[in-house]
């Protein structure tokens, strides 16, 4: 009964942060810095979305409302590199292979209830990425989970590319990765000839921006770094989950390696790989692949790859500021830092210990998410929804 | 489709006549004596020039100079090695379908199997295998019982070296199964052997109180433990006659383990039941992990043909590759070497597979053994096969060079004393090798057949890789 | 081992980071540290006595076996025990148990030889961690298809060392295997203690309980109606059959007892001859049964219909002459769809099910069964006027091993996740009296108070798993909100578990796992407790192992930080007291 | 650029950290004096005593003994024989998804590289290594009429220098495979049309005929003239600046072909378009052995086999084998080359050799047609095949002569690296 009590004031305190508009200061026992530490008993400012200040010697202007949150620690909002939300599936397009010209801005809906999921999976920031049955996908979009509508697109993200076997078949040309090679030659040989052309795949072409290039096994690895070096690219390789079995081709990639999905029943052959990466300097980041897997998956994920050995400034990289990089919105999203978008987490405790619950997410300053008890199965649910 | 099947071996069969026909025509038992060849008797030390004595079917005598009656035939061997015939320790093959569908088995014998027209006999007297252990398959609980042949003679009798000398088992499971669907059926097998027993037991006993005229007076146990000195071979029944010679240890049997786990699991098996002391474990490449089990049991092993097993680290991906003959000698065991049937060329042949263990270390003495005189020993016929001694079975061969050379042919083969391979007469090989003018007519190809839908032959995949271990 | 050779396939090679598990039986005579003084007097009376024994014996082997003395120092100790938390405290271990457990005063303890003293302020120690419900090291090597005969132990890889390496040095020391599911009863399990890797044969206890499903599947009777029917019938005919059982020994005894005071059995030739003939009438019985298909087992009939496989036939004849093997051979095709018994297939792929083929086969009350009745007074009356030898039930495997469970000599487990099921499942616990648990249980959420109150205990696998876009996405979160609501529901004992997982791994994560199960509720004793003491009572080997009790074996690990941190790490596993990893040793 | 170059210098002392934590074989790339009992210097060179001197990757010396200067790191084997690596000039290897390494877009694709489907990390590649095979063809996959371009390759070593050639000699099949290997063979329907989901050849009538037609426009391409494009199977655009280098001359071409009547076509079609190009497997090249000559046509002959099987066996194809066939080929004066084709391992290019001398070659001729002669052929013959000081050092140690089943492969050195086997400390 006590605890039901403190839980009902907990939300009702939170209800009156999202009520008190544009600016408001939370209290709190600490926040995870990009490096993976915390620093202890800080205060975070809030001004119109945005994060005005953070620390422990951060002065509240006058009026600003000042919510205590002693007992809970503060989180970047996380960041999912590859996802298929809001797009119900039918992301990709039968007829052709190579599909440069298709953007995945025009193919999600930004009221599917998947974003609800994954915000409340601490998501805020997601690419939502054509599939992987195309050696050239398209240009993925970066959006936000949650937050007024109209705000939530924050660009157009890395090309997608997959040299994956789904991404050949006999139904359509190439029907074969040498093939699909020989044409990824000739066109980049022509975005080279024309400087003008700045669409996403020639401004990849040319080596000005980086691409998601699925490869999932080793091999692909391998394939794609012989590939990127020849051809001069920037290429992020997505699902190279053996990545550590290839650690020079991996190296020479100079690019992050996203690495994805992480669950209780994977072998140590791919658990260990970042704790290997980590060690070879080598970043990364983790992916959800929601919604095929569950969103949650990705903070599980951190915690396994941190339980065999990976070091945990690279982890809490890995959900934040290595695939806000990826994505290219480092400068808005990615961590706690003064002039980012508030897209932050409430935990009652360590955000990286799988023990800690999220008790709310917030996106640009507006929360969009806050726990209910689990143990309060039998009705109480009441303080749930604000 | 049966009589087609029947029609089709016929074809093989004359085809093949005319080839066994030469072996058959010059084979005649008679004394013959092989002089000035370097002797490898496999038991002993290398004679380097020396004599065999065959007569009456079997070796008269071994040594540098040997008496011969003035009747020999005297066949010179100068420059040639006379090695005695190799002995494949345990194959499927020359078998019609190596497994009856149904586990267990025990009644069965591959007699009714073995198919002398099949070229694998061919194949085997030209590459000098001249006693074959013939098994049902490995895809079985309990099977039958197996048999020596030699790779010659028009029917099964004809081939016969020593009839019914194993039971076939298995502890890995068989199609269909999982491990333990298949050991709940070898318990319930052998449970139910012991009831049947203890039942006939105690109807021997009641019968005969109904012939004495007498009434029963004691409780079962007591019936069934007086019975059991009643029963008679006649009063077995067949299907179990088998069982129970396994399960009293007076039946040498072959047990099956594909994998490291169903080592202790055979050995376990085999100790419960009985037969431990009779067994020969024909072991998976990957059984070499249960070396310390296998050592333990100290009972002698047939390898794999395929002598290398290759995997990947679990952890690293890194591939590992551990030559398993090295393992199992290092370990003081007996082994027998198979033949692998999947490659073009070499494992296919047993001496080839002799040299590859002499290539990774094995010492050249173990590595003939386990062609020879190993087999020979495991099969029971120790005293009978397996080398060049004085009362043993006349397999000889006379061969081109040293019998780990890879340019030694075999160039005359004697089963039971009588010369059932001369390479000079061999048809098949004398084609291979013929100038291009002299072959316009048939292809130097197996007879090909047209493929049945959904029907299994062995004569098919005859020499591709079997799908599944039989 | 000198055969091997490794290849290459990339170029720079990064150590492995896996425990060399060959470390026990040594001990370490470096430790010249202190005690306080209550810890150091009773470390000299046990080294003394120790010493001493040692002396007379000095084998390594003893050493090895617990001649000397552990103690973990300055740690907080999370027993699993009525003690619960104990901050800066010391456990002891000596001859394999654990000697003692309880606050260490920090005070200078004399060096003595034989103490292998651990300072670990800062650090946590607990019980070995048990995976109540895993795969693995499961190889079943065939498509699955486990019957109630099966037992996990045939299907243990215990030459799987690696994945048995990656569970123990995660703080693991014992796991229950599970046969995998296949739907209905599927064998019994084993529990492994992973005491020794290169002889966890030896460590294995077999038949630790029965494993069932409901709901899950895949062959023989897929309607949940038909499933569960199936698990009565089996059930009701073991109670039958124990019952026939112990009818037979209570005659036997008459029987003995009659002999003994002089009765005789008389035998006469017509008595032979009609035995026969009941014989060849029972045999066509059999094959029309076959077809009628019915599940009840009357109590003569021969037991590998139970099987259902291809055995039915040959194996039923006493004698087989050479006719009735051709004919059988012939026949083997045609008996596989007609010597069918619904309750017999599960688990069993070779036989389809059909349940509209045969609209007799629901009916309770088979005709057979009557005919036995009829037979059995027959000879009854004859019992009468004369001594006559009891008849023995057939053998019957299927239920020689479910009447344990009826008789409560082990425990039986259903995997059932869907709520309705779990009634059911209850139901079925409930008129069989059995020492039941419920496994998987998804979807606890609304009935958690009836399972409670059935006082059965709960084991809940993986609390969050992929559930991605295949069909079980209404699984999402079930189990995390399982795990709560059991605990809400104050179910006893609720484990947490790896699993089916169903690709032989298993238990690396089970801290993990119990870490969700907090975020979700469950309070931070309560998931310890899961993982360790109520995982073992479920294994009915909490006697022995689970907690860090006085007396109990020393299965005890040694963390870093908090066993359910994140980056906290294992640091020691000791099983019966002998050190079987060390992080330094595996790093 | 300034970031890779910052990034390169992170890397730097990463670099120097992993060679520490590599294994013994790191010690190996100092200067090694091999004292042998035997070096096939080439097959017709050999020092009895022998002796190599291995010195930054290249073969310093070689002679019958060498002095070892106090930085040399003596390695006595006085059983063993060194050759140089083998190579193969037909392998198959290394292809990462089978059924999908054939373009199939066109029946004509010599555009497409067969190095962009192989993962160089293959263990394939390893048990080639191992064999002592150090340099392959990689040859594409048979399933088109005239299918890409192989890539000569070592098969160890860092894959900077690996590649000898990305894009070698094209290849053309003349047989079976490319009329039913992978193809859906529907009938072009009054809809669809043609297309690459009908593959065009179903016989050798049109499999001849796509082949011509390719040649055929590429010589008109050359000539300055416009083929026109409505015959069926006309060449792609993609493809036709290959083939005109092939009919011009300046790139190899190799066609692959089993039965005496497919070698006789490939030759008929070389002689009306006036091309040149090597014989791969060539199972029945002993039958019509005159005609091969007075085309000059090499062969690379293989695999040796005594009961055909897979595809070969499939196709009927290899029916009319014979084991002489290399003793034949070689008596009348062909050049030939030994390949193991698909095989590899164990089973590969070193027992092919054993197997060829059984049939009747000498150990000198098998070490030519696996060194010398293919590494003519490909055209690597100043780099590779024999042991001539100054040359990167691609050598095999074996542990008594080579080619016999007793022997065994011990140590390779591919790029003067220890790439199989370990030397004793």
């Amino acid at each position: 009964m006590h605890k039901r009590m403190v839980f009902t004031l907990a939300l009702l305190l939170t209800a009156s942060v999202a009520l008190a508009g544009d600016s408001y200061a939370i209290k709190a026992a600490g926040y995870l810095k990009p490096d993976g530490s915390i620093e202890k008993d800080i205060t975070l400012l809030v001004i119109d979305g945005k994060i005005g200040a953070i620390g422990q010697d951060v002065s509240v202007p006058n009026g600003v409302a000042v919510v205590e949150r002693n007992d809970q620690m503060i989180g970047p909002g996380l960041v999912d590199v590859h996802t298929t939300l809001g797009t119900n599936g039918r992301n990709f397009e039968q007829a052709n292979s190579i599909e440069a010209g298709a953007r995945a801005k025009e193919l999600f809906d930004p009221d599917h209830h998947d974003f609800k999921e994954a915000a409340a999976a601490g998501i805020t920031t997601v690419i939502i990425a054509p599939a992987s049955t195309h050696l050239i996908g398209g240009r993925t979009v970066v959006v936000k989970t949650g937050g007024p509508r109209e705000e939530r697109m924050m660009g157009e993200g890395p090309l997608k590319l997959s040299l994956t076997q789904e991404a050949f078949n006999m139904r359509r040309t190439p029907t074969s990765l040498t093939g699909g090679l020989y044409n990824l030659r000739q066109m980049i040989a022509a975005a080279e000839k024309n400087k003008n052309d700045q669409s996403a795949f020639a401004r990849w072409a040319r080596g000005e921006t980086h691409a998601l290039v699925e490869v999932g096994t080793p091999e692909g690895v391998s394939t794609l770094a012989q590939f990127a070096e020849e051809q001069g690219l920037k290429c992020v390789a997505l699902y190279a989950n053996q990545a550590a079995e290839r650690l020079d081709d991996a190296k020479s990639l100079g690019q992050p390696i996203v690495l994805g999905t992480y669950e209780f029943s994977d072998p140590r052959r791919y658990t260990r790989n970042p704790n290997i990466l980590a060690a070879n300097d080598i970043p990364f980041a983790l992916t959800s692949s929601a919604p095929r897997y569950q969103s949650a998956l990705m903070r599980v994920g951190a915690a396994m790859v941190m339980k065999q050995g990976a070091p945990r400034s690279a982890v809490a990289a890995s959900l934040t500021t290595v695939p806000a990089e990826i994505a290219g919105v480092a400068k808005r999203v990615g961590s706690l830092t003064p002039g980012k978008d508030a897209d932050f987490i409430l935990y009652d405790g360590d955000p990286l210990d799988l023990r800690s619950r999220m008790r709310a997410v917030f996106i640009g300053g507006e929360r969009v998410y806050v726990s209910e008890t689990l143990a309060s199965h039998d009705g109480s649910k009441e303080g749930g929804k604000s | 489709m049966n009589q087609r099947r029947l029609h089709r071996s016929a074809t093989m069969a004359l085809m093949l006549s005319a080839a066994i026909a030469v072996f058959v025509s010059a084979a005649q038992a008679q004394t013959v004596l092989l002089e000035n060849g370097k002797i490898i008797p496999v038991n002993g030390e290398p004679i380097e020039k020396g004599s065999v004595l065959i007569k009456n079917g079997r070796i008269e005598a071994v040594g540098a100079s040997v008496d011969a009656p003035f009747d020999a035939k005297v066949i010179d061997c100068e420059g040639k090695v006379i090695f005695p015939g190799m002995i494949d320790a345990h194959t499927w093959r020359g078998l019609d379908v190596p497994n009856e569908s149904p586990g267990v088995t025990p009644f069965l014998n591959v007699y009714d199997a073995i198919d002398p027209s099949q070229l694998f006999f061919e194949d085997s007297l030209r590459d000098g295998v001249l006693s074959i252990h013939v098994s049902p398959g490995n895809n079985t609980i309990i099977d039958g019982l197996t048999r020596v042949v030699h790779p010659i003679g028009l029917t099964p009798e004809q081939m016969t070296t020593a009839p019914d000398v194993a039971m076939k088992l298995s502890v890995t499971p068989k199609t269909g199964y999982d491990r333990m669907r298949q050991m709940a059926e070898f318990r319930e097998a052998f449970r139910k052997l012991d009831e049947e027993m203890a039942q006939l037991a105690e109807k021997k006993y009641e019968d005969k109180l109904r012939e004495d005229e007498k009434d029963l007076t004691v409780p079962p146990e007591e019936a069934r433990e007086k019975g059991k000195e009643l029963i008679e071979p006649k009063d077995i029944p067949d299907k179990n006659r088998n069982l129970l010679m396994l399960s009293q240890g007076k039946l040498r049997n072959f047990v099956y383990c594909g994998a490291a786990m169903d080592v202790p699991a055979a050995i376990r098996t085999a100790k419960q039941y009985g037969f431990f002391d009779q067994s020969v474990f024909v072991l998976g490449s990957e059984t070499f992990k249960a070396i310390d089990a296998l050592k333990d049991a100290g009972r002698p092993v047939v390898l794999d043909g395929n002598l290398v097993h290759t995997e990947a680290d679990a952890l690293t991906g890194e591939e590992e590759e551990t030559f398993v003959p090295k393992v199992i000698d290092d370990a003081g065991l007996k082994f027998a070497l198979q033949r692998q049937w999947g490659s073009t060329l070499g494992e296919r042949y047993l001496w080839y597979q002799a040299a590859r263990c002499v290539r990774e270390g094995i010492s050249r003495d173990h590595a003939l053994k386990s062609i020879t005189l190993w087999p020979a020993e495991m099969l029971g016929l120790g005293d009978r096969l397996g080398s060049l001694e004085k009362g043993k079975d006349a397999n000889v061969l006379v061969l081109s060079g040293d019998p780990l050379k890879m340019t030694t042919w075999v160039e005359l083969g004697f089963v039971q004393g009588e010369k059932v391979y001369d390479k000079a007469e061999d048809i098949r090989l004398n084609r291979l090798f013929a100038a291009p003018e002299d072959e316009l007519g048939p292809s130097t190809a197996p007879v090909s057949q047209p493929v049945e839908e959904g029907h299994t032959e062995v004569h098919q995949g005859e020499y591709e890789e079997p799908e599944t271990d039989q | 081992m000198t055969g091997t050779v490794s290849r290459y396939t990339q170029s720079p090679i990064h150590p492995v980071d896996r425990p060399p598990l060959r470390r026990w039986g040594k001990l370490k005579y470096s430790c010249y540290c202190s005690l306080n003084g209550r810890d150091a007097l009773t470390m000299r009376v046990i080294c003394r006595v120790i010493l001493g024994w040692v002396l007379l014996t000095p084998t390594t082997s003893v050493w090895a076996q617990g001649g000397g003395i552990t103690a973990i120092r300055g740690a907080t100790v999370l027993t699993s025990s009525d003690a619960g938390t104990i901050e800066n405290g010391v456990v002891i271990m000596r001859g394999g148990k654990i000697a003692d457990v309880r606050v260490s005063s920090g005070q200078a303890v004399p060096p003595m030889p034989g103490l292998n003293l651990i300072e670990a302020e800062g650090k946590y120690v607990t019980a070995g961690l048990i995976d109540a419900w895993s795969t693995l090291g499961l190889n079943p090597g065939g498509p699955i298809a486990p019957v109630a005969t099966s037992r996990a132990t045939d299907a243990l890889n215990v030459y799987d060392r690696d994945a048995f390496a990656d569970a123990l040095r995660m703080g693991v020391t014992g796991v229950c295997v599970t046969p995998p599911a296949a739907g209905g009863f599927s064998g019994t399990a084993a529990f492994v203690r992973l005491k020794d890797l290169n002889d966890l044969a030896g460590n294995v206890t077999d038949d630790v309980c029965i494993v069932a499903q409901v709901g899950l599947g895949t062959k023989g009777p897929v309607s949940r109606l038909a499933e569960l029917k199936a698990l009565r019938d089996l059930l009701e005919t073991a109670a039958a059959y124990r019952d026939a059982l112990d009818e037979y020994d209570e005659k036997l005894e008459d029987y003995k007892k009659a002999l003994k005071d002089g009765k005789t059995v008389k035998l006469t030739k017509d008595d032979d001859k009609e035995k026969e003939k009941k014989a060849a009438k029972k045999g066509e019985g059999r094959r029309g049964r076959g077809r009628r298909g019915r599940g009840r087992h009357p109590e003569h009939d021969h037991e590998h219909d139970h099987h259902g496989h291809t055995c039915v036939g040959i194996r039923c004849c006493d004698e087989i002459t050479e006719d009735e093997f051709v004919e059988w051979l012939q026949s083997l095709g045609e008996k596989k769809e007609e010597g069918h018994v619904p309750g017999d297939d599960i688990g069993n792929e070779h036989v389809e099910y059909d349940p509209w083929a045969d609209p007799d086969w629901a009916s309770d009350e088979p005709e057979e069964k009557k005919d036995d009745a009829k037979d059995k007074k027959d000879g009854d009356k004859k019992d009468d006027d004369e001594l006559k030898k009891p008849d023995k039930p057939a053998y019957d495997p299927v239920s020689e091993v479910l009447m344990r469970a009826i008789k409560r000599e082990i425990p039986i487990r259903f995997e059932v996740h869907r709520p309705g099921d779990v009634l059911h499942v209850l139901k079925l616990i409930d008129t069989y009296y059995l020492d039941a648990t419920v496994v998987g249980a998804s979807g606890l959420l609304p009935v958690a108070e009836n399972v409670a109150d059935a006082k059965v205990g709960v084991i809940v696998g993986q609390v969050i798993g992929s559930a991605g876009g295949n069909d079980r996405s209404h699984l999402r979160d079930l189990n995390l909100q399982s795990a709560a609501a059991s605990q809400h529901a104050e179910v006893s004992p609720l484990v947490l578990s790896s699993g089916r997982q169903g690709n032989g791994v298993g238990g690396q994560y089970l801290t993990q796992n119990a870490a969700l199960a907090v975020s979700g509720g469950l309070s931070e004793d309560a998931a310890i407790r899961a993982i360790t003491i109520e995982a073992a009572r479920s294994c009915k080997m909490a006697d022995e192992i689970g907690s860090l009790e006085k007396g109990k074996k020393a299965d005890v690990v040694l963390w870093s930080g908090h066993p359910l941190a994140p980056d906290s790490v294992v640091e020691k596993v000791f099983v019966d007291g002998v050190e079987v990893y060390s992080r330094e040793g595996g790093q | 650029m300034m970031r890779r170059l910052l990034l390169m210098a992170l890397c730097l002392p990463l670099i120097t950290a992993t060679t520490l934590f590599a294994d013994d074989r790191a010690d190996e790339s100092g200067p090694i004096l091999l004292k042998v009992g035997k070096v096939y210097v080439s097959p017709n060179e050999i020092f009895e005593p022998g002796a190599i001197m291995i010195r930054d990757g290249k073969i310093d010396a070689v002679g019958e003994s060498l002095p070892a200067i106090d930085d040399v790191r003596v390695i006595d084997m006085p059983e063993a024989t060194i050759t140089a690596g083998l190579i193969d000039a037909a392998a198959t290897v290394g292809y990462r998804f089978g059924f999908h390494d054939a373009e199939h877009r066109s029946e004509v694709v010599p555009e497409t590289r067969a190095l962009d489907t192989v993962d160089l990390h293959d263990p394939g590649f390893a048990d080639l290594a191992a064999q002592g095979v150090t340099t392959v063809y990689i040859s594409p996959d048979a399933a088109s009429v005239i299918g890409g371009q192989g890539a000569i390759v070592r098969t160890a070593g860092p894959r900077a220098q690996r590649i000898i050639n990305p894009a070698s000699s094209i290849k053309a099949t003349i047989g079976r495979e490319p009329i039913v290997k992978a193809s859906f063979n529907r009938t072009p329907s009054r809809f669809s049309g043609t297309s690459f989901l009908t593959r065009r050849p179903t016989t050798r009538m049109g499999l001849t005929w796509v082949l011509r037609k390719a040649f055929h426009d590429a010589q008109m391409v050359n000539r300055g003239e416009t083929p026109g494009t409505s015959g069926e199977g006309s060449p792609s655009a993609e493809s036709m600046p290959i083939l005109v280098d092939v009919v011009k001359g300046e790139k190899p071409l190799r066609i692959q072909a089993r039965a005496q009547n497919d070698i006789l076509t490939a030759l008929r079609v070389a002689r009306e378009f006036n091309l040149t190009f090597v014989l791969e497997e060539g199972t029945e090249a002993y039958r019509c052995i005159d005609e091969l000559k007075a085309a000059n046509v090499p062969v690379i002959y293989g695999p040796i086999f005594d009961y055909p099987s897979g595809w070969r066996a499939q196709a009927g194809e290899a029916d009319r084998f014979r084991l002489s066939a290399p003793r034949e080929l070689l008596d009348a004066g062909l050049t030939v080359a030994l390949s193991a084709c698909e095989l590899q391992g164990e089973g590969g290019l070193g027992r092919m050799g054993a197997y060829a001398r059984r049939c009747g070659l000498t150990r000198k001729e098998v070490l030519a047609a696996m060194t010398t002669t293919p590494a003519q052929i490909l055209g690597i013959d100043g780099q590779a095949g024999t042991l001539a000081a100054g040359r990167g050092a691609d050598l095999v140690v074996w542990s008594g002569e080579p080619f016999e089943a007793t022997s065994k492969v011990n140590l390779v050195f591919a790029g003067g690296a220890l790439v199989s086997g370990r030397i004793d400390k």
